[in-house]
């Protein structure tokens, strides 16, 4: 049998994430709770009208991207989501770069090029920390995937990738088109549908007739699961069971993580299409922080000076990034012609824009600058 | 009549085309109690109900390929784009399916794919985009892209009256800041028939859509400062270009500037350059020249986004230089 | 339940198909014989280069052509693909028509400007003959159809849609997108997966790793069937409940018919890629015709003279309409100008034409060109 | 060294690449055992293995953001899109994904898309596109359109190399029509570059592509019936284009012609003549003249296809009108 499913709470046979040690456990306390307070921040930030562009929540699905990054190793590609801030963060991404991404300064990872969280540092393992950047038409990064996991299995590299998709980028033709190339190639790819109830404004009764996503994994002749996205160790579980199958080379999995998106699409959404009383039950009863913070205290025993101690660091940890982010440059105008092509390295300004200095540009072009280098990994 | 906007135009022209014909109907992503994106369609669903205003999934090669199948059999389909850059989701059904139905297969196409287009909003290079030159390339399809709120509304009750597709561009840096009075009654403006924006004699800018008001600021600036005569012609339809008017202003001043904010090489000033050369060579006492986007993928950074795109300077530069032959 | 599925032989109940009364299933064997001997006749022009452009056979596939749009009305709507010749004749198409198209004839069904069977004749119920021409682009007819019913359904309608997709074309992006979306909008559309076993030289198992095609149904959340192919009375069966579903409303249904591609891609191809063996054994011991007239003869008693004189009379119908094919006339370069747009109805010839007649062009356009209208149906 | 065709000579750029850099792949629907619909990758996968030549499934999209992921991690594939026409399928992933992707993201995407592309061979509006117009709009794409085996085979080596994504259009009808003998050794031919077809001092034909050959034919029989010296610039790369060699032939016999067999309206000639009559205006004698196919949707009928796509007799036509302005 090349599919099976497993429905919410019948895990098969013994946790992997129960059986995490304690230390670890922590970490992926801390990397919800820097999620959280990150975004949080962003929040603040935006209010001051010093982000550029739209913001967008995970609030409630912090387990979802930590929990499932949290089983990669580091030599692992994943690609994320704009919900995915989480996941990025545990594969190294920094506050710092996330900071000056939102607020679209000049030595920000993408130099000002692109949105919020859509940046990466992809490459050889142990040079680049293993994230792809996103683009917006919702999808693509599926059979780009495809695309860096049929790298490794050509060259027998052990590594594994992971993509994630929400429950509305299921409906689109490159999630379909990818996840089946990937399937049929038995590539060492996690495919992740994120069911957070809504696509925007779009329930998932009007993205699929399926009554569950997961049955989409019969139809492509792949490994299926799905899980509590809320609870960090069971979304771990899950997530390292399809990681460790991807790297014994049974191929593609794909897994549906149940939870909910407990803010607007961005925070310009008001979330008028959600029904009465949905989101506060959630963040009542299900959010993913309250729920994992009772089993450390109340299972594991953890003091809650622990977790405090957690935070208080974390808290100064994204006071200081933003410090740094918001003394860091703002992009200069002629770096926009660097870079569109690797050969010629730079765009000549149109005739008609009086001042701008030609003679910085020229055919030089600056280290690190417009060509991904391998070697070095991306600029940072 | 009270001004309203370019957004509430549409709406304005979505809804009375609405009741007008049941057979219009809307489909798109989070159009429904939503009002969409931008909300362009908020309070249709609500007067129309579900059957007349679709929530589709992220499908736009389904909408689009829906819309296609229902105008086959009469209805007159109106499909949002959440953003007009996912129309490159549609690439084939659009320019394989919808543009070559009629001639290969003698079936209408009566639809209209509308969205939100254009920079100038830090919308980044998957949010901003002008793909209007990929579509004027295709046979079989008509492109609009209004740049007042009165042709916003009048081109797209002419959008979904006609029988055959209509791309309907709707610059988003428009929607909230230009406002217009919308003439009395039935108000369409026909496809295919620019308008002169300003009159002028010296020099001729052919322009659409949020270049239209930046051509405008030269212009005026122009006269303030140069003493120069410029006509702003603004083609509203794209595809079929009005070739009577390009020629026409081209006759009148000898000296033309394409102004758009699409990127340069294979933008639409090509084409009008062309077609300008051919026709109007003897009349023309200097090369055509253009204003345009930077060939990059338009960045987000207000400094960077500012520096690729078109301004109000750069079309005086130009001008300038233009006038000066 | 919404997904059901059925594998071979199991039907459920007493087969629609066995309970045809004679006559309607010897119309299926006059389908079936008219679609192989049209076919046959094709080649033969082809061989006389009186075809323009590829031939593409369904030898051996006849029965899931016919037996399937048998199932429907004729005011249901069906779109084939390249190897539903024998659905289109169904629906009404005729020889003429068809060897007219294969020769790019001025009055052709579509006077010259599209291949072979890639025609159709669309519009109200009672006035059009209720087929959609496909184009080139494969699965791009998933979504039309779907619009096509949608109408149906905003319309009360009772009308039903079916259309092909051939194991190959699953794997679109296009398909996936039109079935997600007709099934989410329970349109009345019954969705064919022929599956043949190749996609040109492509071997199925190259295509999906899905076990079987129908077991994409339940990822849509719609209901399925798999049968056998070359049966033409289970297809009908199997059809036959699908259409019916649609009408009640009860959404769409993913058929799956097994059957085999017996001769290459297009008459061009050798099938160098197929098992020895292979097509022979399927020629041998399940040809549709071959199978179908033993159920005739055997069980029905039906006398071999009877189907004689179907055979005689099909030879006879396409002699005659090779005739009239052939002495039909050629296009007219200015018609190429016809019609691209409703307004403006005709394009000017370009100005180095010398000795085009643009006189003839002007805005008129003439009757029934350019234009589909309702009223009228598709020129014929 | 023997002649051998246009085909052949992609064959033979592929192998050597493939045997030069493991890094090679090649990826596409039915290239494998089958060797592709026109055998262009035949034999490959008997001498290079399963894993070097990949048969995908019907899946344009899939197989394009593969190619755009496997590139990122260095390795060089080249995507067979059975016939070019479906391009456009993949025209999101390519246009928004693969061309931004080192602008954006700082990663390369060096990766071939290739197929058989162009008309005159009854092919229909589904088999005989030409879709360049469409993507040289697109900033971080290059396109290359090669007429002699011995470009085909030099500028497919190059595209391999490229550190960028090449699209490379392959003519279907010079695929067995046109013969060449390989220069020796490792013979590449560099993007970016035009090649003089023909010497000629009265006007200037420039073209790619199929009407290389037609605007030679052209060309001769204007100089034995005319008297007329013409020049034909073979464009090979259309971006970037090769503007000092655009520019040279226009400063030379100040009369140019632009031929190409895609669509008239918004097709590669518009931007040739926007970028002479910008930097060459004085040196024109007589406006740039385009010799195009009519914009209409390609059909296939003989008498149709020749009628809507350029021959020989409209170069000549067109020609003559040009010498005689
Ligand atoms: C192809 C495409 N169509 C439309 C959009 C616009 N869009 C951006 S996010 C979004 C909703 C995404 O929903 P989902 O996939 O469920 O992810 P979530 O936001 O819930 O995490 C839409 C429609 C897009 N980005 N890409
Ligand atoms: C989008 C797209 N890509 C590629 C092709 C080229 N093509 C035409 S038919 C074919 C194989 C189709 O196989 P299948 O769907 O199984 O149908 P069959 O020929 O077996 O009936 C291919 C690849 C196409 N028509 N459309
Ligand atoms: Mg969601
Ligand atoms: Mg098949």
């Amino acid at each position: 049998m090349s599919s099976r499913r497993r429905r919410l709470g019948e895990g098969p046979g013994a946790s992997l994430g129960e059986a995490l040690p304690l230390e670890r456990k922590l970490e992926l306390y801390h990397w919800m709770r820097l999620t959280r307070t990150l975004e949080e921040r962003l929040v603040a930030l935006y209010r001051q009208t010093k982000v550029v562009g739209g913001l967008f929540r995970s609030l409630g699905q912090e387990a979802d991207a930590v929990g499932s990054c949290y089983a990669l190793e580091a030599r692992d590609v994943m690609s994320p989501l704009i919900r995915n801030m989480g996941a990025m963060l545990v594969k190294g991404a920094t506050p710092v770069e996330i900071l000056k991404q939102y607020m679209a300064r000049g030595d920000s990872p993408t130099r000002g090029r692109e949105l919020n969280i859509h940046f990466g540092d992809l490459g050889e393992a142990g040079k680049t920390r293993g994230f792809l950047g996103q683009i917006s038409p919702l999808g693509d990064m599926v059979p780009v995937m495809a695309g860096v996991t049929l790298t490794f299995k050509m060259r027998g590299e052990d590594r594994v990738g992971l993509v994630y998709v929400g429950d509305g980028a299921t409906s689109t033709g490159a999630f379909h088109e990818g996840i089946n190339f990937a399937a049929v190639q038995k590539l060492p790819l996690v495919v992740i549908i994120e069911n957070n109830g809504y696509a925007y404004s779009t329930p998932t009764h009007k993205q699929t007739a399926a009554k569950q996503f997961v049955d989409k994994a019969i139809g492509y002749g792949v490994y299926g699961e799905q899980v509590d996205g809320n609870d960090v160790l069971a979304v771990y579980d899950c997530t390292k069971r399809a990681v460790d199958r991807a790297r014994a080379g049974e191929g593609v999995s794909l897994l549906e993580f149940m939870t909910f998106r407990r803010k607007g699409h961005a925070e310009h959404d008001n979330q008028s299409y959600v029904q009465p009383g949905e989101v506060e039950g959630w963040a009542a009863d299900n959010d993913p922080i309250d729920r994992f913070v009772r089993v450390l205290v109340d299972r594991e025993k953890v003091p809650q000076a622990t977790l405090d101690a957690i935070d208080a660091r974390i808290a100064q940890e994204v006071d200081a990034a933003t410090d740094v982010a918001e003394a860091s440059p703002l992009p200069q105008p002629l770096d926009a012609l660097v870079g569109v092509y690797a050969d010629p390295p730079s765009e000549r300004p149109l005739w008609y824009r009086e001042g701008a200095d030609v003679s910085a540009l020229g055919t030089e072009r600056a280290e690190g600058w417009g060509t991904w280098d391998a070697s070095k990994g991306a600029p940072r | 009549m009270p001004e309203i906007t370019y957004l509430e135009a549409i709406r304005e022209a979505l809804d009375e085309e609405m009741a007008r014909d049941p057979n219009v109907f809307l489909i798109g992503e989070d159009i429904g109690a939503f009002g969409g994106a931008f909300k362009v369609t908020d309070g249709l669903m609500a007067k129309y109900g579900e059957p007349r205003v679709i929530d589709s999934p992220i499908s736009e090669i389904a909408i689009v390929g829906a819309a296609a199948g229902a105008a086959h059999m009469g209805m007159r389909p109106v499909v949002e784009m959440q953003f007009i850059d996912f129309m490159a989701n549609a690439y084939d059904m659009l320019t394989n399916y919808v543009a070559t139905a009629r001639y290969r297969a003698f079936l209408g196409c009566p639809m209209v794919v509308r969205g939100p287009s254009g920079g100038y909003v830090r919308g980044g290079p998957f949010h901003s985009q002008n793909p209007e030159a990929g579509f004027i390339h295709t046979p079989g399809l008509k492109v609009v892209y209004p740049a007042t709120a009165e042709d916003a509304k009048g081109l797209m009750k002419a959008a979904i009256r006609d029988d055959d597709c209509v791309l309907f561009f709707e610059h988003k840096y428009l929607y909230r800041r230009i406002k217009g009075v919308m003439p009395a009654g039935d108000h369409v403006v026909p496809i295919g028939k620019a308008r002169t924006a300003r009159e002028g004699t010296d020099l001729s800018i052919i322009t659409y859509a949020a270049t239209v008001h930046k051509s405008l600021e030269a212009a005026e600036q122009l006269h303030a400062e140069h003493g120069l005569s410029v006509e702003v012609i603004d083609l509203r339809t794209l595809a079929p270009l009005d070739d009577q008017a390009i020629f026409a202003t081209t006759r009148k001043t000898h000296r033309v500037l394409v102004v758009h904010e699409d990127t340069r090489t294979g933008g639409i000033a090509g084409e009008i350059t062309a077609r300008i050369s051919e026709t109007c060579f003897a009349h023309l006492d200097a090369p055509v020249l253009r204003v345009t986007a930077h060939d990059i993928p338009l960045p987000y950074a207000p400094a960077l986004e500012d520096f690729v795109l078109p301004q109000v300077q750069d079309i005086v530069t130009a001008a300038l230089r233009l006038a000066a032959w």
